[in-house]
């Protein structure tokens, strides 16, 4: 019975000028074994806001439905797509009011036409806090050395997601949690291009 | 001890030809010490239709009652006598309601269809998983025994004598060898015009 | 023919990647280790000495894979009964008395041999394959070993978090043993299935949702269509 | 990693702190039965570890002496070292007394062997059979510590319960009026041993594979192998 | 809790081609021992969606079969066939209300407007939609079996032995799974149920005949008749007379009515048990 | 040799007046007594090369052997009283497996040939012990290449790049002067030392005799070893017919 099925998981987001950019491992473990390794992490809220899941798969899926639908029930009322920090108060909302039933740490990413690009990443806690780079999920804590020296501000699109990849790449071989392909998704204003970088052909590191 | 071995009892059912055997034990005891040795734990609740309800006495007893009034209901309701298959559901709805705070009994339904007079046995378990097998089903304290004596004895398309015979041996022989079973054992041959009780009597240990 | 992938994970960390856990023993037997590093690299270090011992007396009986297994249990009983158990799980591999042998013993000190065994995650995984590719074929050549211990690391390496890519394969002959090392299966994993995998969760738009805006829309060009049939009905008569 | 059941559930729970626990259920049934002049010893060729079967012919009956057999199940290692102590026992007898021990002799052995342990047990169900001085076939059952008992017939292990009602009637002919055990002649014992295995392969998962039949009689002991269902 | 009949179990489903073949085992165990031989764990949702149960055997019934009948009533109300993405959400939802404590692990099958479907639904609510997935205790016997051998868009034929042999790792390699292989190849033109797909065990026969002579057991017999006193018949519903339904069960294909046959595959006179009453109130049922 | 018979010779804890210690000196002469024992070292391993006198043809060939294996990479050769040799043996055998278990890597020859030799020496100095009746060579093939040790009863240990003992110690030392060690092959080593053995072999006193060859080289993977079964014989081949040859030199001579 208590055998919850988890996302090890690797995430993160970063925002670029012109929108952000979302990435995550794919595997979902369920204790040692790999039940799902081609997972997508990287689920819709609306069209123009991403969000990345970690921790319990039943809790992430099951809040990221909620959310998803009281969008698009806002995006009827306001007739236009809601706001990127709308949806990531209410993520906050139930993570913060359930958090000790849930195990869910989300990255919420997206764009809208007032403040373009943003990240909001929302902890086991329930807190939320804007920042231009997040990472997340078991993963994020090998890396965290990584993205301190690599990142600069303002990188463009292309740089983004090099950086997305190297990042992710790392954390899943050295966490036996994340693995699999890397998922990316961009949002822009035109939309989202959504890319799988397959295993065999990510980026090789030191071996040792 | 498990709570479904506090009283301890069990019950067997095996399908003949065009006939059903369904037979129990008489002890009724509280762990170690034996109260009376005259307790049937299977219930007539139809002309063909007969339910055996191992496990702890006072679950059997309530939920003997509840079924019989979901019977009355139903017979009245229908106009007409139930079906074994019906009455499985019917069980199942009545253990599967309390799922997370069950009745401690395994019942056992043997019967003939009122109408096409088909052989039908099954047993639940406590949160009503039906089991319809084609030989024979086993309950109670001593199943595992039971379970090792059927698969031996048990024969296709027996006569209702042979079949009083296979069941007879088999649920003494399995009781014998359990400490919380025993005292002599009924079996009732339900056919399709008569029902045969028969009061096996046995070590009284 | 043994294999063995080269990790030594710390909890849900990688941190060791090759790390060797299959050794020579001597020409007639080889010690492949699950479980804890430090108790292998410890039994590791008495087996070799026990050979050397062997090898100062000039004894010329070397100690083959049979007499490995039956010594490696003795010892991993006798550490369980004082509750201090050596937490390895070992395949002994080689000749006894000149016949293949493969032999695996736990940390309580079960023993067994098989025509295959594994330790870990092998059991759940690998050992069904190897059985059923048996009952397609009974005599395995070498060529059909070493394909089926890739391909069995290969689905350890999908489905177990605690695998890795890099692995040593232990290859006994009677001329000899030979052990290669850091081989890599990462090229030949297949990851096809990757693109159906999209979660319907996150794409909503292959069933095109029902909402709202759609709706009003629909109503409308329901609406047109019909008046067009009006007017162009009144026009004929 | 395999002190407790470790079935593919144990790998599917989040990261617990494993207790060490010394033993570990290896499943595997023994049935035995003994006639005038001889003893036939069986037990199924399964070893299982919670939900995998680790092998599918490990056999469980071990040669003692030329007039005895010993048949164990239940943990492995248990068993394995059981009947290691009890050869060396056994040849130190010999050399001791240039004679090999008589089945009663080895009987008691075992009985206190088993009894030294008694709070650090061997978890293991015993079943020792053989021909006594007088050339009598005589089944010794016992417990992990070391009780005993002489029979006629018995079973033991996983499908213990499964069997030995079996047995009681068809060879004590227990509950039976106007029946008397019958005369147990070696066809007699073989399907008697079939058919229990069948069965109880049918009902219980960890007995299966196959089944190994040896015959004591005075001039020797057959063996004889038979496969089961093997799921 | 005292042991609930748990089915150990192997279940798979693939998506091949034209559809998805969804397989199971049919062995129920209760602890060590098995309970039943042949239980069918490939349960009926909508004439296009079949549903795989491993996990506690009582909870499978009753949440597919509550499945069945919401979906129902959803394709009533909604007149169109009803999406499996649908029937993932509402079980999703749930398992996830309950936390797991309803031990359902389930593989969803199906075919609809949208493509092919395969979900496994784990007991805490979570989900995947997956081109080939395995549950239960032999699942990993049965994955491995998929890992070395599975490719997209396979023919019928390959793709039912493929699920026949993921099946039969785990029946052979698992304790808790065996008996015989059931499948269910469901397609864009309806569902085709094979039970049994193969029987990968058979009982071993006996050696010798254990037949008891009449009068080995001692017993005192009282034999009571079936005196039926006096038979009320209310002809609100056609009963049909027992010479009719002898008729009916010889030859089931001549009845009548356009049902299809519904969860438990019941004889053509028992219409009125199609959907039981689940009067599961007190499970607080939305 | 003056005070032979004053009683200073009764135990090694006394010195004689002129400072000596006769049962050491007694020890040295049992030494002497056995058959000849060479170790030469060139620049790339050691070679060992024992006369072993056979008293007895009663005796199976390879009976008490005077070369042993301490360790993978050490050997020693013995003269002198075997039975004392093999004590030591044991005892050298003891220390190399404790310095490899203790630090992980194989015991360094001057450290092996240092504890023995301290051994040793521990048995001079009390009453109620004799000396060891026998002198070591230790030769292995460690970090820093090939090492040649000689110890002796008196707990002396010196490096060596050739040395003998034994019955024709001194003639065995000028044949092995005349080598030039530092260029020569392991292989040719293996002979020189044969020829050796066969030159300085005494055919009146002590007729047959048994030629033990091992070596520890660069050849032999650094692990010490008898000497291959067809080196031996050509070895054995070079050193008899290197003998024909320098008989007929004395001849000449005469």
């Amino acid at each position: 019975m208590k055998n919850e099925l988890l996302t090890g998981t690797s995430i993160m987001a970063v925002e670029f000028d012109g929108g952000v950019v979302v990435g995550a491992d794919s595997r979902t473990s369920l204790g040692t074994y790999v039940s799902n390794r081609v997972t997508d992490k990287l689920t819709r809220v609306t069209d123009s806001i991403y969000c990345c899941r970690s921790g319990s798969a039943a809790d992430t899926q099951a809040i990221a439905d909620i959310v998803s639908s009281h969008m698009e029930i806002l995006q009827v009322k306001l007739g236009e797509p809601p706001l990127v920090q709308v949806a990531a108060n209410t993520f906050k909302e139930i993570c913060y009011n359930y958090r000790d039933m849930l195990m869910a740490g989300i990255i919420v990413a997206g764009w809208d036409k007032t403040n373009g690009g943003q990240v909001y990443t929302i902890p086991l806690g329930g807190m939320i806090v804007r920042q231009p780079i997040a990472i997340g999920g078991s993963g994020s804590t090998f890396v965290w050395g990584y993205v301190d020296a690599t990142y600069k501000p303002n990188m463009n699109k292309e740089q983004t997601v090099d950086f997305v990849k190297n990042t992710l790449t790392l954390a899943l071989t050295r966490d036996g949690s994340s693995g699999g392909v890397v998922r990316v998704a961009i949002i822009t204003k035109e939309g989202v291009e959504r890319r799988v970088f397959l295993h065999n052909e990510l980026p090789e590191f030191y071996q040792g | 001890m498990s709570i479904l071995a506090y009283n301890g009892g069990s019950v067997v059912a095996m399908k003949g030809k065009n006939c059903v055997a369904i037979a129990t034990d008489l002890r009724f005891g509280v762990q170690a010490q034996t109260i009376t040795t005259d307790f049937e734990r299977v219930f007539e609740v139809g002309p063909h239709l007969y339910i055996g309800l191992p496990g702890l006495v006072t679950d059997t007893q309530t939920v003997l009652q509840r079924l019989k009034f979901r019977i009355k209901m139903y017979e009245m309701r229908e106009g007409r006598k139930v079906k074994p298959r019906t009455l499985m559901a019917m069980v199942q709805n009545l253990l599967y309601e309390r799922r997370f705070g069950p009745y401690f009994v395994e019942p056992v339904i043997a019967g003939l269809d009122p109408v096409t007079k088909d052989p039908y046995i099954c047993a639940l378990d406590l949160i009503g998983c039906p089991c319809e097998p084609a030989d024979f089903v086993v309950s109670g304290t001593s199943s595992e025994s039971l379970y090792g004596m059927c698969e031996t004895t048990w024969r296709e398309d027996l006569e209702p004598d042979d079949l009083f015979e296979c069941i007879g041996q088999s649920l003494i022989n399995a009781f014998d060898r359990d400490a919380l079973s025993g005292w002599g054992a009924v079996v009732h041959v339900i056919e399709e015009d008569k029902v045969t009780t028969r009061h096996i009597k046995s070590r009284m240990d | 023919m043994v294999a063995a992938d080269s990790l030594g994970s710390y909890g849900s960390l990688a941190r060791f990647r090759d790390i060797k856990r299959v050794f020579k023993v001597t020409d007639k037997a080889v010690l492949a280790c699950g479980g804890d590093i430090a108790d292998y690299q410890f039994i590791r270090e008495v087996i070799e000495q026990k050979v050397r011992d062997d090898e100062c007396g000039e004894y010329t009986r070397v100690l083959d894979a049979g007499a490995l297994h039956c010594w490696l249990t003795r010892v991993l009983y006798n550490r369980r009964s004082r509750f201090d158990p050596l937490w390895l799980e070992c395949v002994a591999a080689g000749y006894r008395d000149d016949k293949p042998f493969l032999g695996y013993v736990d940390k309580i000190g079960t023993a067994f041999e098989a025509k295959e065994v594994a330790s870990g995650f092998g059991v759940h995984l690998a050992i069904p394959m190897i059985r059923e590719a048996r009952e397609k074929k009974p005599t395995l050549t070498r060529e059909d070993a070493e394909k089926l211990l890739k391909e069995c690391l290969t689905v350890l390496y999908y489905r177990d978090c605690r695998a890795h890519y890099k692995y040593q394969l232990a290859d006994i002959t009677p001329e000899g043993v030979t052990i290669h090392d850091n081989l890599n299966l990462k090229p030949e994993t297949n990851w096809t299935n990757t693109y159906q995998g999209i979660n319907i969760i996150s794409h909503r738009r292959e069933c095109e949702p029902l909402s709202a805006t759609r709706a009003i829309h629909y109503i409308y060009q329901q609406l047109r269509e019909h008046l067009t049939d009006l007017s162009a009905s009144q026009g004929d008569n | 990693m395999c002190s407790e059941v470790q079935s593919a559930q144990d790998y599917m729970r989040d990261p617990r702190k494993h207790y060490f626990s010394p033993y570990m259920d290896n499943g595997g049934t023994t049935v035995a039965i003994a006639g005038e002049d001889f003893v036939m010893v069986a037990s199924d060729t399964r070893l299982s570890r919670g939900f995998n079967i680790l092998s599918r012919e490990q056999g469980k009956v071990f040669n003692l002496t030329p007039k005895t057999m010993l048949a164990s199940t239940g943990c492995w290692a248990d068993v394995l070292t059981l009947n290691k102590v009890l050869q060396a026992r056994l040849m130190m007898y010999s050399h001791e007394h240039h004679d090999t021990m008589s089945t009663t002799a080895v009987a008691q052995l075992l009985s206190t062997m088993l009894y030294w342990r008694r709070f650090f047990p061997y978890y293991v169900s015993n079943m020792l059979v053989g021909l006594d001085e007088s050339g009598k076939g005589v089944v010794y059952h016992y417990d992990p510590v070391g009780h005993m008992e002489k029979l006629t017939f018995s079973a033991a292990g996983a499908s213990v319960s499964l069997i030995q009602p079996f047995l009681d009637n068809q060879v004590g002919a227990f509950n039976m009026e106007g029946v008397d055990p019958p005369k147990m002649t070696k066809e007699l014992a073989r399907q008697l041993i079939h058919d229990s295995f069948v069965s109880a392969a049918e009902r219980d998962i960890n007995t299966g594979d196959g089944i190994i039949i040896y015959t004591i009689t005075k001039d020797g002991t057959a063996e004889e192998k038979i496969k089961l269902r093997m799921d | 809790m005292p042991r609930a009949r748990k089915t150990g179990t192997t279940i798979a489903g693939i998506v091949f081609k034209d559809g998805v073949v969804l397989g199971a085992d049919t062995r129920a165990t209760e602890g060590d021992t098995v309970a039943d031989k042949n239980c069918s764990k490939i349960h009926y949702l909508q004439p296009n969606m079949y549903c795989c149960g491993a996990g506690t055997a009582a909870d499978l019934e009753m949440t597919t079969a509550l499945m069945a009948s919401q979906l129902e009533l959803h394709r009533l109300n909604t007149n169109r066939q009803v999406p499996v993405v649908a029937a993932n959400r509402m079980l999703k939802q749930m398992l996830f209300r309950y936390q797991g404590h309803i031990g359902a692990a389930l593989v969803l099958g199906g075919v609809d407007k949208n493509g092919f479907h395969i979900y496994s639904i784990h007991p805490h609510g979570s989900t995947d939609r997956l081109p080939y997935t395995t549950m239960g205790s032999g699942s990993l016997a049965a994955m491995s079996v998929f890992e070395a051998r599975w490719k997209p868009d396979m023919e019928l034929e390959e793709a039912k032995q493929l699920v026949r042999d993921a099946i039969a790792g785990g029946v052979f390699n698992d304790l808790g799974s065996g008996s015989n292989i059931d499948l269910c190849v469901i397609t864009k033109d309806g569902a085709n149920m094979i039970r049994p797909y193969d029987v990968a065990n058979i009982k071993g026969e006996r050696l010798g005949k254990y037949e008891y002579k009449r009068g080995t057991t001692d017993a005192t017999k009282i034999v009571r008749p079936i005196i039926v006193e006096s038979q009320s018949v209310k002809m609100s519903r056609c009963v049909l007379s027992s010479a009719a339904c002898k008729f009916f069960k010889e030859n089931p294909g001549s009845a009548t009515g356009s049902f299809t046959p519904g969860p438990r595959d019941f004889s053509a006179t028992d219409r009125d048990d199609l959907l039981p009453n689940i009067g599961v109130t007190s499970l607080g049922r939305t | 040799m003056s005070s032979i018979g004053t009683g200073y010779d009764l135990s090694a804890s006394q010195f004689s007046p002129d400072g000596r210690v006769f049962q050491v000196e007694y020890a040295q002469k049992a030494v002497e007594n056995s058959g000849t024992a060479v170790g030469l070292r060139c620049k790339d391993g050691v070679v060992f090369a024992v006369e072993k006198i056979i008293t007895s043809k009663l005796y199976e060939p390879g009976a008490n052997k005077r070369i042993f294996t301490v360790d993978t990479h050490a050997g020693i050769a013995c003269a002198g009283l075997l039975a004392d040799a093999r004590a030591i043996v044991d005892v050298a055998r003891i220390e190399a497996s404790n310095y490899r278990a203790e630090y992980g890597m194989p015991i360094p020859c001057m450290l092996l040939a240092e504890r023995v030799s301290t051994y040793l020496h521990a048995y001079t100095l009390y009453s109620a012990v004799r000396p060891y009746g026998c002198s070591v060579m230790i030769g292995a093939f460690d970090k820093d290449g090939p090492q040649l040790y000689l110890t002796d009863p008196a707990g002396m240990c010196n490096g060596f790049f050739g040395c003998a003992v034994g019955k024709a110690k001194q003639n065995a030392k000028t044949e092995i002067e005349k080598l030039k060690l530092k260029d020569l092959s392991c292989k040719d080593l293996v002979k020189e030392a044969a020829k050796i053995i066969y030159l300085v072999h005494d055919e009146v006193k002590d007729r047959h005799f048994e030629l033990e060859l091992s070596w520890v080289c660069k050849e032999s993977g650094g692990r010490h070893q008898r000497v291959p079964k067809e080196l031996y014989e050509e070895a054995e081949r070079y050193a008899k017919a290197a003998l024909v040859e320098d008989s007929s030199d004395e001849d000449e001579e005469m």
